[in-house]
């Protein structure tokens, strides 16, 4: 495995993160988190395992729930990436699946929390009146060594309730 | 006093900046600091021969390489034994980096300090460490036969022998009408945060101070590690725990080896180092928990009462005992858990093997202990025809007999002496919540479908709340904002809205005024750490003294400024005012202002003070003897002993004929920590707690080959479980208030992972009619065990 | 865990790849959906020197819904595929394999050829192909080529894709009319892989007798094992058929081995176990398209 | 781990067992093998290139033959490091005569597997290491039984055992090269597992460990 690291060539590549457009040069092998993270300060995504089973690296690609530690940031040049930093509402307040977490105990040391965010946010979006079991079913691929779900579980029926009915009218 | 706050279930005041991606945890800091990765030993017991870095030193980004060569100083010797004990007769500690030789995969031989990680481990790669490999010791039953050493020094692998008895237990054992004998073994597993460990270190060489950022659950016990390795004077030394992405006991061991090294570095290089354990590296060289085997035998009469209980076991402590041996102690004396013994014996041997160290991971020792009592409890039921919850009822320490001296020496090394709970009571409770008398016959009826349904129970005891001690320190500032501080670190128990809730009730202040710093040895230097369930007791009792402090002080200010008798004042919502009289009353923020003789009008409260005239006169000092400038205090509470919660687990769960996957159909719990200063943060506790209890009865195991591989070092093949695997945990309480402590509180942390073990071994048994002696348990173990009790295969 | 360094082609069209393909040789790796070969690559167990990411070849990125087949091309991912109506009607056993293919976040990004392609004997789209008889598309600057999925998987995480090979695309034939699948797979977690894993495709004739029954099995063999079960289910009725009897004879033709999740013996039992299942639940499928007249070939030209 | 397997090859014991010290044979007939140097009596450094399908590593191994019990017994110690990490195994071989001239050898071989590769599971090394061994053998008994070419010449001066010397691997044809048989077939079972370990089987592994699917 001889590589060399002076000629490590670097990509300038494209990003429009949480609505906001970057540019940055690159080397191929940058993982996306950790491109969003240290080229470009967005430290809400946290690694957990990197090797795409926990789930805390989880963005949204161009709407879509992905594993950030399982691209290269070059591979996705030019997509739309939403982070949890970009999960909040309008006003720059939390937004509805963020608050749906706190209302909920959803979390605790909140490591894997941004994860969950992201996921959920994708999850609603697409499910706005899910069951319980179906909001089970939508987290169950990230990992919390904290929580034990229950409570995160009711933060996704909570999240669907408030984006059906902003500000919240129905308790949770 | 108003106790609004306390026991409410409000939310956290940590979460804002969790959600929404604002948090800052290790890796979120040091943004510009060199990166430090680690070779490490891809043996689990070798001779270091040679360390060839030549390759390495072309890589474009490297910074520095460093073997143990290259240390000096203190940081070249072994790593300090935290918790020495008398049984501990041959404790080892390992070096920051290999000293001629590696005791287990994963082990640290050389350091790298480059410009990030990616080009760290690229240097990583072309180091050429030259191996000459030795017999390794794996698992318990190799120890034991110590045909090989994993210490030269140390032949028979015996790290520590221990042996507490009280009464003749095998002499009432011999004489009892019924006898039993068990063999109870419960596999490793570990801790597992998903944020791994990380250091962060900064020198300022002008002010020749050090400061260290680390994911920790004790920064000022760091703190002071670092000041003695580094030979750093202690007041130049500052450690801070930022958000810390869980710990579950793993972050308590310390000084780590790179906790030292990277500080270390950072000195030496005059640059900011900064290190962020990996997956890969987390598995194979922090901390792993759990192996045991233990030998039971049992004396008892026809009703299940015992009447002598003698216990033997063999406690796998890995290559190293940095931590002592806190955690078979707590196996020897928790393993009574409700029940009274009779004549007790119990003897642990901790053993060395060529594997990751073993420090305490939540539950530390008691899921070894209560599978082992409880385990035995369902055996003397089977064995009588009774009911088990019969059995355990005669067994239990009656609420009148409390305080109960068992005779022993507990692990903080003073009586073990439970305090309060009410042990039946919480099992009616128990059996009220999971419907116990029913479930026969739901079970019956389950059979007749030919659906295999069984239940289990579990009783614990936890002692909570360990010394030595623990402060805080409150002040009201001038504004009527309250500051807590706490040396004590927290991992997402809520501390920060805990003991907000408590300042703000003991002072009578909205809890939004109250601000929490947690674990900066900046704000308060003094402090034990979070672990063994003792935060909420030990820092909320703190935090609960000190606040009581200014509030009298803030009552005799006032009384002087509104010439009444203090007796007469009360603070409500931040206003000390006089009972019954509407108008005569004086906000806490004006107190604090009257409270420093020192009064410049920077503030509108400084000049409304002037209104009042306190402070004696002129035939008395403005700083009257006895007395402080400010209306701030420290409190420190230090008990005389652990205060004890307790509580019982039922899981009600379905097993496949065909395929022997089990199936979770419920699980209750029964809690009793005495008030509950936020129930729902305890709730939150106990549903992680049940988490891991389930992960480590049904699938969470670590597992290494006769060569010392850890083969399962990943999330692909550890098995933690996801939603998909968790019950929803119906939960009740009981509040039987601590005697020990002001507030009455119990620690909460631990408990949920406690008696998982016990409680699914026991309902699987249930619903197979197989006796389960070994957890975890996997549906192609529970598969084969159906083979060996039944020849013909699958049921 | 960060990857080692690479060289790093993103080609435009599948011809600029092959070529670049051509040039790298072993040297080269194909990058589709990543979701295998990143953590390959971050934890350092594999070091190719350069990378070519085909994520650009737009022409790829499909999913073709025909009278005889489903063409998936090399860049649908695996939740296209789950999602795909069309292809669901076709072809039902890819959304009820895919259903149990990791987590949906994972097939967000994972690509269906690449499942193929990777060859990992756990894997659920190795066995469909299998035992929907499907074929793969490769191309090369030397030409193209199909390869039957029965010589397609060589071994463990080996298939037939030589170097400066790209797979463009998978062919999984619809079944015939009368016809109807059933997945059935037992794992230690949800979206894990399979301890064992089994797929059944029942064909029924005119008088809904068992025409055909195949069924093929994962995790248990170094390839998907794919094991007629004619002999014990064949010409039965749909509602009579002894699937158990189906299940004995795959438990007898899997080889599994021990490992630290599963005993070989417990997965050669749940070899037969889910067959029996699958073979159940297929069959009743197949008696409702027959009532249905469809899914299925149009035709019913049996295959 | 242990990995065993067998084989009937098409030559007589003493002709296996006296072709052991051929390393011009060797460096043929191991797999992905680029450069043997015999370092000692009976020891050979090599380098295996070895992986699966384009994901591929270099490693360097050391193979010595020990306990040498002629002409039906002796034991191939290899072992292996990279990147990845690092492999011993112990391959016991015996051989005994089979009919008509030829030979029945059995391989047994213990390995230890550490470093990264160790960790990330071994489901799938028996398996594949026990293919690729198959795979050897019926190449080279392809070889016994004329269907591939014979070898060239050994190099002059490398004939005198333990006496150091560098060989290389020539340009192959595809499939197996041929080799005086007995040699490749014993060294060969060794290094192939050595290769199978440390290289090939280290990516098949890896990507067995990546978390989830393509």
């Amino acid at each position: 495995m001889n590589h060399d690291h002076v000629s490590e060539a670097l990509h300038e590549t494209r990003l429009v993160v949480n609505g906001v457009q970057h540019t940055v040069r690159v080397p191929a092998r940058r993982l996306l988190a950790d491109c969003l993270r240290h080229d470009l300060g967005l430290t809400g995504t946290h690694l957990g395992c990197e090797h795409g089973v926990c789930g805390a690296c989880t963005v949204l690609v161009d709407g879509l729930p992905m594993r950030s530690c399982l691209l290269f940031a070059v591979t996705v040049d030019g997509a739309e990436i939403t982070t949890t930093e970009g999960c909040r509402s309008a006003d720059g307040g939390l937004g509805p699946v963020q608050r749906a977490f706190m209302e909920c105990h959803g979390l605790q040391c909140g490591f894997c929390t941004p994860g969950f965010v992201t996921t959920v946010t994708a999850f609603i979006r697409d499910h706005p009146d899910p069951t319980e079991a179906e909001a089970r079913e939508a987290i169950g691929g990230n990992l919390c060594r904290c929580t034990g779900y229950q409570n995160i579980v009711a933060s996704v029926l909570r999240a669907a309730e408030l984006v059906r009915a902003p500000e919240g009218e129905t308790g949770p | 006093m108003t106790t609004r706050m306390f026991g409410e279930p409000i939310a956290r005041r940590e979460d804002p900046r969790l959600v929404a991606g604002d948090g800052r945890f290790l890796d979120d800091l040091g943004a510009g600091a060199l990166a430090a990765a680690f070779v490490r030993s891809p043996h689990a017991h070798a001779r270091v021969v040679d360390v060839d870095a030549a390759a390495a030193l072309d890589v474009d980004g490297l910074v520095a390489v460093y073997t143990y060569e290259d240390l000096d100083g203190r940081v070249a010797e072994p790593l300090p034994l935290l918790i020495p004990h008398p049984s501990l007769h041959a404790p080892r500690t390992a070096y920051p980096l290999a000293n001629g030789v590696v005791r287990h995969v994963g082990e640290p031989v050389a350091m790298v300090v480059a410009s990030d990680r990616y080009v760290a481990e690229d240097a990583c790669d072309r180091i050429r460490v030259a191996y000459a490999p030795l017999p390794p010791v794996v698992g318990i039953d190799a120890a034991v036969r110590a045909e090989h050493a994993v210490h030269d020094d140390v032949p028979d692998n015996v790290a520590a022998h221990m042996v507490q008895e009280v009464g003749d237990a095998r002499a009432a054992i011999a004489a009892a009408p019924q006898r039993l004998e068990l063999h109870l073994q419960i596999e490793r597993s570990a801790s597992m945060p998903l944020e791994g460990k990380g250091v962060y270190a900064r020198w300022d060489a002008a002010d020749r101070s050090l400061r260290v950022y680390t994911s920790t659950q004790t920064s000022t016990s760091v703190r002071m590690a670092l000041a003695a390795k580094l030979g750093v004077p202690v007041d130049r030394v500052e450690v801070v725990a930022p958000d810390v992405g869980g710990g579950f006991g793993v972050k308590i061991v310390h000084p780590w080896p790179e906790e030292v090294l990277v500080p270390w570095a950072a000195i030496r290089l005059g640059r900011e180092v900064k290190w962020v354990e990996d997956r890969r590296e987390h598995f194979v060289s922090s901390a792993h928990e759990r192996g045991q085997r233990h030998t039971v035998r049992v004396g008892f009469d026809d009703d299940g009462r015992l009447l002598g209980l003698d216990v033997e076991f063999l406690h796998d402590n890995g290559a190293y005992t940095p931590y002592g041996i806190i955690v078979p102690i707590i196996t020897s004396t928790q393993l009574l858990g409700p029940y009274k013994p009779g004549a007790y014996r119990v003897e642990f041997r901790s053993l060395y093997t060529n594997t990751v160290i073993v420090t305490p991971y939540r539950g530390a020792g008691r899921p070894q202990g209560v599978f082992a009592m409880e385990r035995t409890m369902d055996a003397i039921a089977e064995r009588l025809g009774r009911d088990r919850a019969e059995v355990r009822e005669v067994n239990f320490i009656r609420p009148e007999e409390m305080p109960y001296d068992h005779g022993l020496i507990f692990q903080d090394g003073r009586p073990l002496v439970y305090d309060s709970g009410d042990y039946p009571a919480s099992l009616a409770k128990l059996k009220k919540l999971v419907g116990w008398d029913e479930l026969a016959a739901e079970r019956a009826q389950a059979r007749t479908e030919g659906r295999r349904v069984g239940i289990g129970l579990a009783c614990y005891v936890e002692g909570t709340g360990v010394g030595p001690y623990e402060g805080a320190h409150v002040r009201v500032e001038t504004n009527g904002k309250v500051v807590v501080a706490t040396g004590l670190t927290t991992q997402g128990q809520g501390h920060e809205t805990v003991f907000a809730q408590v300042a703000a009730s003991e002072l009578g202040v909205p809890v939004e005024d109250v601000a929490v710093v947690t674990g900066d040895t900046r704000r308060f230097k003094y402090a034990v750490g979070t672990f063994a369930s003792r935060a909420a007791v030990m820092s909320g009792n703190a935090v609960a003294l000190a606040a009581r402090k200014v509030r009298a002080k803030a009552l005799r200010i006032a009384g002087e400024a509104l010439e009444v008798d203090p007796a007469d004042l009360e603070v409500v919502d931040g206003i000390v005012r006089v009972r019954g009289v509407p108008d005569a009353e004086i906000p806490l923020a004006t107190v604090a202002v009257l409270a420093n003789p020192l009064r410049y009008a920077f503030d509108e409260e400084a000049k409304r003070a002037t209104q009042f005239a306190v402070g004696g006169g002129t035939d008395v000092p403005p700083v009257r003897d006895g007395d402080e400038p400010g209306l701030e205090a420290a409190g420190w509470y230090s008990p005389i002993r652990s205060t004890f919660a307790n509580g019982v687990h039922a899981a009600v769960v379905e097993t496949d004929p065909e395929t022997a996957e089990v199936k979770i159909l419920r699980y209750c719990v029964v809690h009793d920590c005495g008030r509950l200063i936020n129930p729902r943060i305890v709730e939150g506790q106990i549903h992680g707690g049940v988490a891991q209890g389930v992960g480590g009865a049904l699938y969470e195991r670590l597992v290494y080959d006769e060569h010392g591989q850890l083969l399962n070092a990943s999330f692909m093949d550890f098995l933690m479980p996801y939603a998909s695997e968790v019950p929803t945990v119906e939960t009740d309480h009981l509040e039987t208030p601590s005697p020990l402590n002001p507030l009455g509180i119990k620690g909460a942390g631990e408990a949920g992972v406690i008696p998982g073990a016990a409680v699914f071994a026991a309902a699987i048994s249930d619903a197979e009619g197989l006796w389960i002696d070994r957890m975890p348990i996997s549906p192609s173990e529970l598969w084969e065990l159906r083979r060996q009790t039944t020849p013909k295969g699958d049921g | 865990m960060k990857p080692p360094p690479f060289r790093y082609h993103r080609p435009s069209t599948v011809e600029e790849a092959l070529a670049v393909l051509a040039e790298a040789g072993h040297d080269g790796k194909v990058l589709a959906g990543g979701q295998s070969l990143v953590p390959l690559l971050n934890m350092r167990l594999a070091a190719p020197g350069q990378l070519v990411d085909v994520n650009r070849l737009a022409e790829l990125a499909y999913v073709r819904t025909g009278t005889e087949a489903v063409q998936v091309g090399a860049l649908a991912r695996h939740a296209e595929v789950e999602h795909d109506a069309d292809a669901h009607r076709a072809v039902p056993l890819l959304r009820q394999a895919l259903e149990d293919l990791a987590h949906p976040t994972i097939r967000n990004r994972g690509t269906v050829v690449g499942s193929l392609v990777h060859a990992d004997p756990s894997g659920e789209m190795p066995a469909v192909l299998t035992l929907l008889g499907g074929v793969m598309e490769l191309a090369s600057v030397k030409g193209r080529r199909t390869v039957p999925a029965a010589e397609f998987f060589v071994g463990p995480l080996e298939s037939a894709l030589r170097p400066g090979e790209l797979a463009t695309a998978a062919v999984f034939p619809r079944p015939p009319a009368r016809s109807g699948s059933a997945w059935r797979e037992v794992a230690r977690r949800r979206g894990d892989y399979a301890l064992c894993g089994v797929g059944v495709l029942v064909t029924l004739d005119q008088d809904r007798r068992v025409q055909a029954a195949r069924a093929a099995c994962i995790s248990v063999g170094p390839t998907p094992v794919l094991v007629d079960l004619a002999e014990a289910v064949g010409g039965r009725p749909h509602d009579a058929a002894d699937w158990v009897a189906a299940g004995a004879l795959v438990a007898a033709a899997v080889d599994p081995e021990d490992d630290i999740h599963a005993t070989a013996a417990y997965r050669r039992h749940l070899a037969g176990v889910l067959t029996a299942r699958a073979g159940h639940a297929a069959a009743l499928q197949a008696a409702g398209s027959a009532d249905r007249r469809g899914p299925g070939n149009p035709r019913g030209v049996p295959r | 781990m242990r990995v065993s397997g067998n084989a009937t090859l098409h030559a007589p014991v003493e002709k296996v067992y006296a072709a052991l010290n051929d390393p011009a044979v060797l460096v043929r007939t191991i797999p992905g093998c680029e450069r043997l140097e015999r370092v000692g009596e009976d020891a050979y450094k090599l380098t295996v290139t070895a992986g699966v399908a384009s994901v591929r590593g270099t490693y360097a191994g050391d193979v010595r033959i020990a306990d040498q019990r002629p002409p039906n017994a002796f034991v191939l110690k290899a072992s292996g490091a990279g990147a990845p990490g690092t492999v011993s195994a112990d391959v016991s071989v015996q051989l005994a005569a089979g009919d008509d001239g030829t030979t029945e050898l059995a391989y047994d071989a213990d390995a230890v597997v550490g470093g990264m590769i160790g960790g990330v599971g071994q489901r799938m090394l028996v398996g594949v290491a026990t293919r690729t061994a198959d795979q050897f053998f019926a190449a080279v008994d392809d070889v016994l039984t004329g269907a591939a070419p014979a070898p060239e010449a050994v190099p002059a001066g490398a004939a005198a055992a333990g006496q150091p010397a560098v060989f290389t691997a020539p340009p192959r044809a595809p499939g197996l090269p041929g080799g005086q048989l007995a040699a490749g077939v014993v060294l060969g079972a060794a290094a192939a597992l050595l290769g199978v370990l440390v290289g090939g089987w280290v990516t098949r592994r890896a990507a067995r460990a990546a978390a989830r699917r393509p």
